[in-house]
């Protein structure tokens, strides 16, 4: 595991392509890296498999620790691996603060592309980033119109929600509520959780006091979103929910139980069959492939291999330019396993649009645009109902 | 002894050193500009401990204030925020501070005019009534704010001054926080005041993570201006072009080494200046007061040392010493995020490294930070390689080895604890003990 | 040869050497007495007959037997009893817990022995459920004593047992003493008061810098203008 | 009348029953601290981590013992996986002590040298137990998970409001008000118990006095052992197990084992309750209960929250502050056992 | 000098000084004996203001101090040694020393940075006065050793030598006799007398040695179970039945029974 000799840019000699994978393997969303590490290896395996990447060229992950919420621990590990290992891109990092940090104090100053799969504050739009940084998970602006959308179709006009404290979660919120309220709902309470406490009886005694049709859990599925659901159900509080994308997935539904039915949700992706192709390759490799952004890490390897190979180098000022369009139509629509396929089309100078696992589509200079399927849980699984 | 501060700090050079040629000298230059900023915060924590024996668990806090410092005087203001609700907020403000002024006037003017009873039901209800009244002024005006752009300000933004300047200023405000603090929490026993202080600190990350029109709240402020040049912008000049040519290495390289070392003189600047005066400070009279109230506070009191006096002002020069290290961290980060202010990273870490240095003893708060530092950084490519080393026997896919090396994210704790414990082990009075005068 | 001896004893903290040599014994039944000026190492030899310190050389025999390898919980289960100089008590403890730790090892007897001791000082018996901490200073020393008492040791070694109490209970204390040597018990003391003690003591110990200055009977100590001067305040 | 049983349900409901829970989980954790504190005379930032092994143990006992087809029923298995993990633990914490703390103590090191040493105990089996588990949530609760749910419970009684008991809470419960009256008797009782106490007050008298210093320490961990793993467990069974949470709960638990006093059980049972029931009745929204008890006309408008939940972890260290500044030995007047 | 009036202390149900009321004249050397546990260390303590007192008065010259903190005493020319010694452990013998005059220009900050000559020489004085009472208290050569490491007689040494360090009005000691060598005693007890005589100040001892409190004390005063039991001279005192049945005995059996 020791980084080649040679002096990197001027002539791509390299045998092999390093791609960092940063996330917070410690620290308080450790539960949901590991599977979001294992997506983005999953891509890189694929590409190595297919042996039509750069002529035969082998992709290597090498994984660094962001903490989540150490901005200097995760700046001194993408130095690391961007001045010592010699990465070639980042997939990561994970929570907004650390990637800002990662973002404008290493990144930019080294000219590495870095492609978030979780990072969803909307501060990140605007943030100066030469071109190099881009999301696979979708903004909150649209998802806040898709919930909305979904509660309203199902006639539901009041609500109690609560975020998980922190960027993801309080810019959800504030959307879902802007757009909930315009439409003619009522929020009757709209509190924070913290994920990690031991404890959540006071947040949802409030919730449960404030009423409403349905409660609103703007969360992850195994951090404090389930402790959410988990008391309410206990106690009685509520007993249907609305998640949206953090919290889907099938841990969820198999550990509350039966109880969960008839709840809803929205998850990022369209009728294409990327999803579920992913999530059969990722239980044949043996994670979850349902786990909050684990779809998205695929996807933002992939767009990064791919960028590469049309590029026909690994230095990020070449290939950084590519992302975009091939994450975007026109053209042939790449799915999940397909890797080795559109690596060989973009060789032939076919035109693709790489749809992967969570349906990517980049805007904004480098947002996901987000399709979403409207969830149901029946008999104890998420099953998708509509696209939106 | 001097053998001893003189060795261990070699031992350091070497192993930054190491780093540099190993890794990178980027990642040299950027651990030893933390352990810097970590040597400051230890610096802090040991004038409060290791000369007074105060145990303040609330670093975090005091960090915490100082780099809200920077937000505040370094961003531009949002004139949009300060037009939609910003009279009416500092209206709140002052209204605040009349409640207040009107209520310690009447504790003070009514203390042998009226009962005890009547005196606290008018207390109460002046300050529910305050309370009220500010809260009915405020409101409004914070959702005005919040509501001005919420995804991209969403807050009043600050006063567009040199980011510098915050140092002082973040120095200034956490003294402040701690005369409150220390009004309130100094009378207690040492793990009563740990847990206290460890509470109030909690406090004020709360109020940092809640109230958006401050510092936005958890969507954090990013984007501070920096002191020094982005190396985008070196990148473009000739001379840096020229230099990483004749030196051969990239220009990216180049030009954040530049950049580090920029930040690194000017840390080193406020080091040694800081060093230079709790040293004076430790060795002069002052320091033996200080170190006789650790010893025993009741004699000392007896012996005409007013020891609630000295704890407030030692607790507070301590905190304006971590206030101006929260600072700097800012500056350096580019970023203010509540969110990072965990006690484990901020409370205990700090803790670890002055034990772990040596308290009581300048030199040996700074080692600690030093090292601690390092290992808390290296602890994971040790981690890796250890798991590597150990399992290099192993077959390539054999499932003990691929879960080992799959779980070589945690080796980073296990790795931190057992250096910690080693080092403990063989100096428990931390590597540069206290020196006996 | 002494019941218990400690003879040549070389011994110290760290760098200082304290002890420099100096021989202390006390027979079954009988008294004796070390004295000295402050910091000439009584409290040290103490200890280290006690095995709180190591010796450098030197060794320490009770009934014939070297000692020297055992633990101090071993010894207290040989029978021997110790009254530490300070921290003597349990301050967290109340009074009569104080006492039943001093019984630990014979928790049968408790009783009688702890009725033995409330007779000797009455106060205990008033403040038995205080904690020891908060008694005032010749009170502690009380317990301290009456703790060590609880212990049924063949062999008592008491430092500075008065220090600090009023004279009734320092004479109530000695005549104590008295009987207990009557029944056979080695009773080994450091005292400041010192001419009381010699009066009552079978044989004293001049300790100066270490050394065993002046070793005779006690009263024949008192006689001695020389100790009496230099020593005993005249 | 029935307005009344109902607001009163609601309250038992959502601040009452959790409160209680809540309570005795941090209960038992500080009591494990304070164990610690008044033996060891240090503060054990390991604790987290020390219940956090003892659940895992036990959960993967649990899984055996459930892989073999093991079962109890209605009763939790983990109950009875729970006698392996304290095993377990035990040997954990001797060793830890035999190959860390010992030494420390020979040296007679600083109570806070002792601390941040626990703090490296912690780094290290936080590691541990991540690399065997994982760092993932695990549900390994089976048995009856109600003894009351809140819709069996209004068929019942026919109110508007239902009361949920859980199996866990029910066992959290007792076992906690078990424990801390057996850790009290033992150390205000037993002859060992004062002993420890002694030993704790000044070692060297203890010597002195026949003590033997090995057994003191041996049947603190024991005793430890049992607590934090009951501790661990129960909580795990009662939310869920995640190393993580473990980390979380380090805070909550000082901060009970301080405002009760630390050094006495009873006050860490009682610092569990203050934490607990300061956060739920502050920032608990009573206007329904108002709803039921006042008059229709009266009925309030707004949620009739004293604060919001934004701030109650806030709250619990405030209210900490509060008791310290009029009680500053906590509660029950630590130290003294 | 000091007029103590109806002082009461309690603790819990125990009420340790109970409606104490005495004068110390300025000038004098007053001896205060009584039983253990009388609450002679209470009252000092209420006295020097490390407790509050329940009820009652204490005056300095025509001043109330009832209640100041101990500090400000020690301003007002108050000192107090401890009966169980409260040595500065982790300082060396000599700085125990050293650190007493207060206030001292090397104690604020300001001073420290700005004015390094100022201090060196104040130092330079106080270091010369801690060596003139070590060298009296024959603890030279121990000057540099932790005073942690003294000795128990060695300690209550220390604690009356810091008496010595400044200019006082008024001194407590609390048997600074116990565990003191008697020989080095009698050197105490006329540098004592001396310290009244030369400098004029006012003592207020506890002991129980009635030999060294005889030889000092004017008057004498006797305490029992917080209150003021008799008064006088040492030699009434120890005449006084009461005296003799609650403090001093009839002296031991076994010496009468020798006799
Ligand atoms: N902190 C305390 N808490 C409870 N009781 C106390 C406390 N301090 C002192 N006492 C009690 O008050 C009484 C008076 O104690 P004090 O120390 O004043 O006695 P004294 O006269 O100095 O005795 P001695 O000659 O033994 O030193 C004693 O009975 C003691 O037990
Ligand atoms: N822990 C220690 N470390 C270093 N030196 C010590 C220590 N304890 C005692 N000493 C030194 O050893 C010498 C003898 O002490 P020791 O306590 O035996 O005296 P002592 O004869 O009992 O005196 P006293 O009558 O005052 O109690 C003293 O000079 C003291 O400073
Ligand atoms: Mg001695
Ligand atoms: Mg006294």
């Amino acid at each position: 595991r020791h980084g080649d000799d040679k002096p990197e840019g001027g002539v791509e000699v390299a045998r092999d392509v390093k791609i960092g994978v940063i996330l917070g393997y410690t620290g308080p969303i450790e539960s949901l890296t590991p599977d979001m590490a294992a997506g983005a290896e999953l891509a890189m395996k694929e590409v190595n498999d297919s042996g039509a990447f750069m002529d035969g060229l082998k992709v290597t992950p090498v994984r660094g620790d962001t903490t989540c919420t150490d901005a200097q621990a995760a700046t001194a590990t993408t130095e690391r691996l961007i001045t010592s290992d010699k990465i070639s891109a980042i997939v990561g990092g994970d929570c907004s603060g650390v990637t800002t940090a990662m973002l404008e104090n290493v990144a930019l100053a080294n000219g590495v592309v870095m492609i978030s799969p979780s990072a969803t504050s909307p501060a990140l739009t605007t943030v100066k980033d030469d071109g190099l940084f881009f999301r696979t998970a979708p903004s909150d602006a649209r998802q806040g119109q898709v919930v909305t959308d979904i509660l309203m179709d199902r006639g539901i006009k009041t609500a109690a929600m609560t975020y998980t404290n922190n960027d993801y979660g309080k810019g959800l919120a504030d959307s879902i509520k802007a757009n909930y309220t315009a439409a003619g709902g009522t929020i009757t309470i709209n509190i924070p959780h913290e994920d990690g406490k031991a404890d959540y009886s006071a947040e949802v005694g409030s919730l449960a006091q404030a009423g409403g049709d349905i409660l609103i859990v703007a969360g992850y599925l195994d951090q404090g979103g389930k402790g959410i659901i988990q008391t309410s159900l206990d106690n009685g509080a509520f007993d249907r929910f609305f998640m949206p994308d953090g919290m889907i997935g099938d841990s969820l539904p198999e550990a509350i139980g039966p109880a969960l039915n008839g709840s809803i949700g929205d998850f990022p992706g369209t009728d294409s069959p990327g999803a579920a192709t992913f999530q059969s390759m990722a239980s044949d490799a043996g994670f979850k492939g349902d786990g909050p952004f684990a779809p998205e890490s695929y996807d933002a390897a992939a767009l990064i291999m791919l960028a590469m190979q049309k590029a026909k180098s690994t230095n990020s000022q070449d290939f950084k330019g590519y992302i975009e369009g091939i994450a975007n139509a026109p053209g042939e629509k790449v799915y999940p396993g397909e890797l080795g396929k559109a690596l060989k089309m973009i060789d032939q100078g076919t035109e693709i649009d790489y749809v992967g696992a969570s349906a990517v589509e980049l805007v904004n200079g480098g947002e996901s645009a987000g399709n979403y399927r409207e969830i149901e849980v029946q008999n104890g699984e998420n099953v998708t109902v509509k696209f939106r | 002894m001097n053998m001893r501060v003189i060795a261990v700090f070699a031992l350091m050079g070497i192993l930054l050193a190491i780093v540099g040629m190993v890794q990178s000298w980027n990642v040299a230059f950027n651990i030893l500009n933390l352990c810097v900023i970590s040597a400051i915060m230890t610096l802090g924590v040991n004038m409060q401990w290791g000369y007074a024996g105060l145990v303040n668990f609330g670093v975090m806090g005091f960090v915490a204030v100082g780099g809200l410092a920077a937000v505040v005087i370094a961003m531009p203001p949002v004139e949009a925020a300060w037009q939609a609700g910003g009279g009416r907020l500092m209206l709140g403000f002052g209204v605040m501070a009349v409640v207040i002024a009107v209520a310690t006037a009447f504790w003070r003017m009514t203390k042998h005019r009226l009962s005890r009873r009547a005196r606290y039901i008018i207390m109460a209800a002046i300050l529910v009534l305050g309370y009220g009244l500010v809260r009915y002024i405020t409101d409004a005006a914070v959702v005005a704010i919040e509501a001005v752009e919420p995804a991209k300000s969403g807050y009043l933004g600050g006063f567009g001054l040199p980011i510098l300047l915050s140092w002082a200023v973040g120095a200034v405000v956490a003294g402040i926080v701690a005369m409150l603090v220390g009004r309130i929490a100094l009378g207690l026993r040492s793990d009563y005041l740990a847990i206290a202080t460890l509470g109030i600190s909690e406090i004020m990350i709360y109020i940092l993570k809640n109230e958006d029109w401050l510092a936005r709240g958890v969507k954090n402020v990013s984007g501070l201006p920096r002191p020094v040049p982005y190396e985008i912008d070196l990148q473009q000049k000739a001379w840096l072009n020229q230099l990483a040519e004749t030196s051969g290495q990239s220009l990216a390289n180049a030009s954040s080494i530049i950049v580090k070392l920029c930040y690194l003189s000017l840390f080193v600047a406020v080091l040694v200046g800081l060093f230079w005066l709790a040293e004076k400070a430790l060795r002069a009279p002052w320091g033996r007061m200080m170190r006789a109230i650790r010893d025993n506070e009741v004699a000392a009191e007896a012996m005409g040392k007013d020891v609630k006096g000295r704890h407030l002002q030692i607790f507070i020069l301590g905190s304006a010493v971590l206030g101006l290290a929260g600072a700097m961290l800012t500056t350096l980060d580019g970023q203010f995020t509540p969110h990072s202010y965990q006690p484990l990273r901020f409370t205990f870490l700090v803790w670890v490294m002055v034990i772990v240095g040596g308290s009581g003893n300048n030199y040996g708060a700074i080692i600690g930070g030093f090292i601690i530092w390092f290992f808390w950084i290296e602890a994971e490519p040790i981690g890796l390689w250890l798991m590597d080393a150990l399992t290099a026997g192993l077959d390539a896919d054999s499932p003990l080895r691929v879960h080992l090396l799959e779980s070589a994210a945690h080796t980073r704790l296990m790795t931190m604890g057992v250096i910690m414990l080693l080092v403990l082990r063989f100096s428990p009075k931390g590597l540069i003990p206290e020196a006996k005068r | 040869m002494s019941f218990l001896i400690g003879k040549d004893m070389v011994a110290g903290y760290g760098g200082a050497t304290i002890l420099k040599g100096c021989t202390i014994g006390v027979e079954q039944g009988e008294i004796a007495v070390i004295v000295g000026p402050n910091g000439a190492g009584k409290s040290t030899a103490m200890r280290a007959l006690f095995g709180l310190l190591d010796l450098t050389s030197g060794a320490v025999m009770m009934d014939g037997q070297d000692i020297g390898a055992l633990k101090p919980q071993m010894r207290v289960q040989l029978g021997m009893g110790f009254v530490p100089q300070t921290a003597n008590i349990f301050t967290e403890l109340s009074v009569e817990e104080n006492l039943e730790m001093g019984a630990f090892l014979h928790p049968d007897d408790f009783a009688d022995a702890e009725e033995q001791v409330f007779e000797l000082f009455p106060i205990l018996r008033e403040k038995r459920h205080q904690l020891a901490g908060e008694l005032s200073g010749g009170q502690r020393q009380q317990v301290a004593v009456g703790r060590a008492l609880m212990t049924e040791p063949k062999i008592l070694m008491l430092d500075e047992p008065t220090a600090g109490v009023s004279p009734i209970v320092m004479d109530e204390l000695f005549d104590r003493i008295i009987d207990i040597a009557h029944q056979g018990i080695a009773i080994l003391m450091v005292e400041q008061n010192a001419r009381q003690a010699l009066e009552i003591a079978d044989k004293g110990y001049v300790l100066v810098q270490g050394e065993n200055r002046f070793t005779d009977s006690g009263k024949a100590l008192l006689a001695d203008r020389e100790v009496r001067q230099t020593f005993l305040g005249g | 009348m029935v307005d009344i049983i109902n607001a009163l349900v609601l309250i038992a409901n959502f601040i009452v029953v959790p409160g209680l829970t809540y309570g005795c989980q941090l209960g038992l954790g500080a009591l494990g601290i304070t164990m610690i504190y008044s033996v060891l005379r240090f503060s054990n930032f390991a604790h987290g981590e020390m219940m956090s092994f003892g659940a895992m143990t036990t959960i993967l006992m649990t899984w055996w013992m459930q892989a073999q087809g093991i079962s109890f029923g209605a009763v939790p298995t983990a109950l009875f996986a729970l006698p392996f993990g304290i095993v377990a633990v035990i040997a954990l914490t001797l060793t830890a002590d035999r190959l860390v703390f010992r030494y420390y103590r020979s040296i007679k090191a600083p109570p806070v040298t002792m601390l941040i040493v626990s703090m490296g105990l912690m780094f290290f089996l936080g590691g541990l137990i991540r690399f065997i588990i994982g760092p993932d949530d695990q549900n390994f609760f089976d048995g009856q998970r109600f003894i009351i749910n809140a819709r069996q419970f209004k068929e019942m009684t026919g109110l508007n409001e239902g009361l949920a008991i859980k199996t866990t809470q029910g066992m959290t419960l007792i076992l906690a008000v078990l424990m801390v009256g057996f850790v009290f008797w033992f150390l205000r009782h037993t002859r060992t118990g004062k002993s420890m106490r002694a030993y704790a007050n000044n070692e060297d008298l203890a010597l002195l006095s026949g003590i033997n210093p090995e057994r003191v320490i041996l049947v603190t961990w024991v005793i430890t052992a049992f607590l934090v793993t009951l501790a661990g467990t129960l909580y795990g069974l009662d939310k869920s197990y995640k190393p993580f949470t473990y980390l979380s709960l380090l805070l909550p638990i000082f901060a009970s084992a301080i405002v009760g006093g630390i050094g006495s059980p009873i006050g860490a049972i009682l610092g569990g309750f203050v934490i607990a029931f300061s956060e739920l009745t502050i920032t608990f929204a009573y206007k329904r209960v108002l709803g039921y008890l006042l008059p229709q006309s009266l009925e309030p408008q707004g949620l009739m929250q004293l604060l919001s939940t934004d701030y109650k972890i806030a709250l619990s260290f405030l209210i900490l502050v509060l008791v310290l500044i009029l009680k500053p030995t906590g509660i029950a007047g630590g130290k003294v056992i | 000098m000091i007029s103590v009036k109806n002082l009461v202390k309690t603790f819990g149900g125990i009420r340790a000084v109970d409606g104490a009321s005495m004068t110390i004249a300025e000038g004098s050397i007053t001896g205060l004996i009584g039983p253990n546990g009388a609450g002679k260390t209470t009252l000092f303590n209420v006295v020097a203001g490390v407790y509050q007192p329940d009820a009652g008065q204490v005056m300095l010259g025509g001043d109330d101090i009832t209640g100041l903190p101990p500090h400000e005493l020690f301003h007002r020319g108050l000192l107090r040694t401890f009966q169980i010694a409260h040595e500065f452990g982790s300082l060396t013998v000599r700085e125990n020393l050293m650190m007493v005059p207060s206030p001292q220009a090397g104690e604020n900050l300001l001073n420290v940075w700005l004015r390094p000559r100022r201090i060196r020489t104040e130092e330079h004085s106080i270091a010369q006065k801690a060596n003139d009472v070590l060298d009296f208290l024959q603890l030279a050569g121990l000057a540099d050793e932790y005073a942690g490491n003294l000795s128990g007689g060695q300690k209550k040494l220390l604690e009356l030598g810091r008496t010595m360090m400044v200019d006082a009005r008024i001194v407590f000691l609390d048997e600074v006799g116990a565990g003191v060598n008697r020989t080095l005693l009698k050197t105490i007890g006329d540098a004592i007398l001396r310290l009244n005589r030369e400098r004029g100040y006012t003592f207020c001892m506890i002991e129980h040695d009635m030999d060294f409190i005889a030889r000092l004390c004017a008057p004498v005063i006797v305490m029992a179970e917080g209150s003021v039991l008799a008064q006088g001279t040492a030699k009434e005192v120890k005449a006084n039945p009461q005296v003799i049945e609650a403090y001093l005995g009839t002296g031991s059996r076994h010496r009468k029974q020798r006799a």
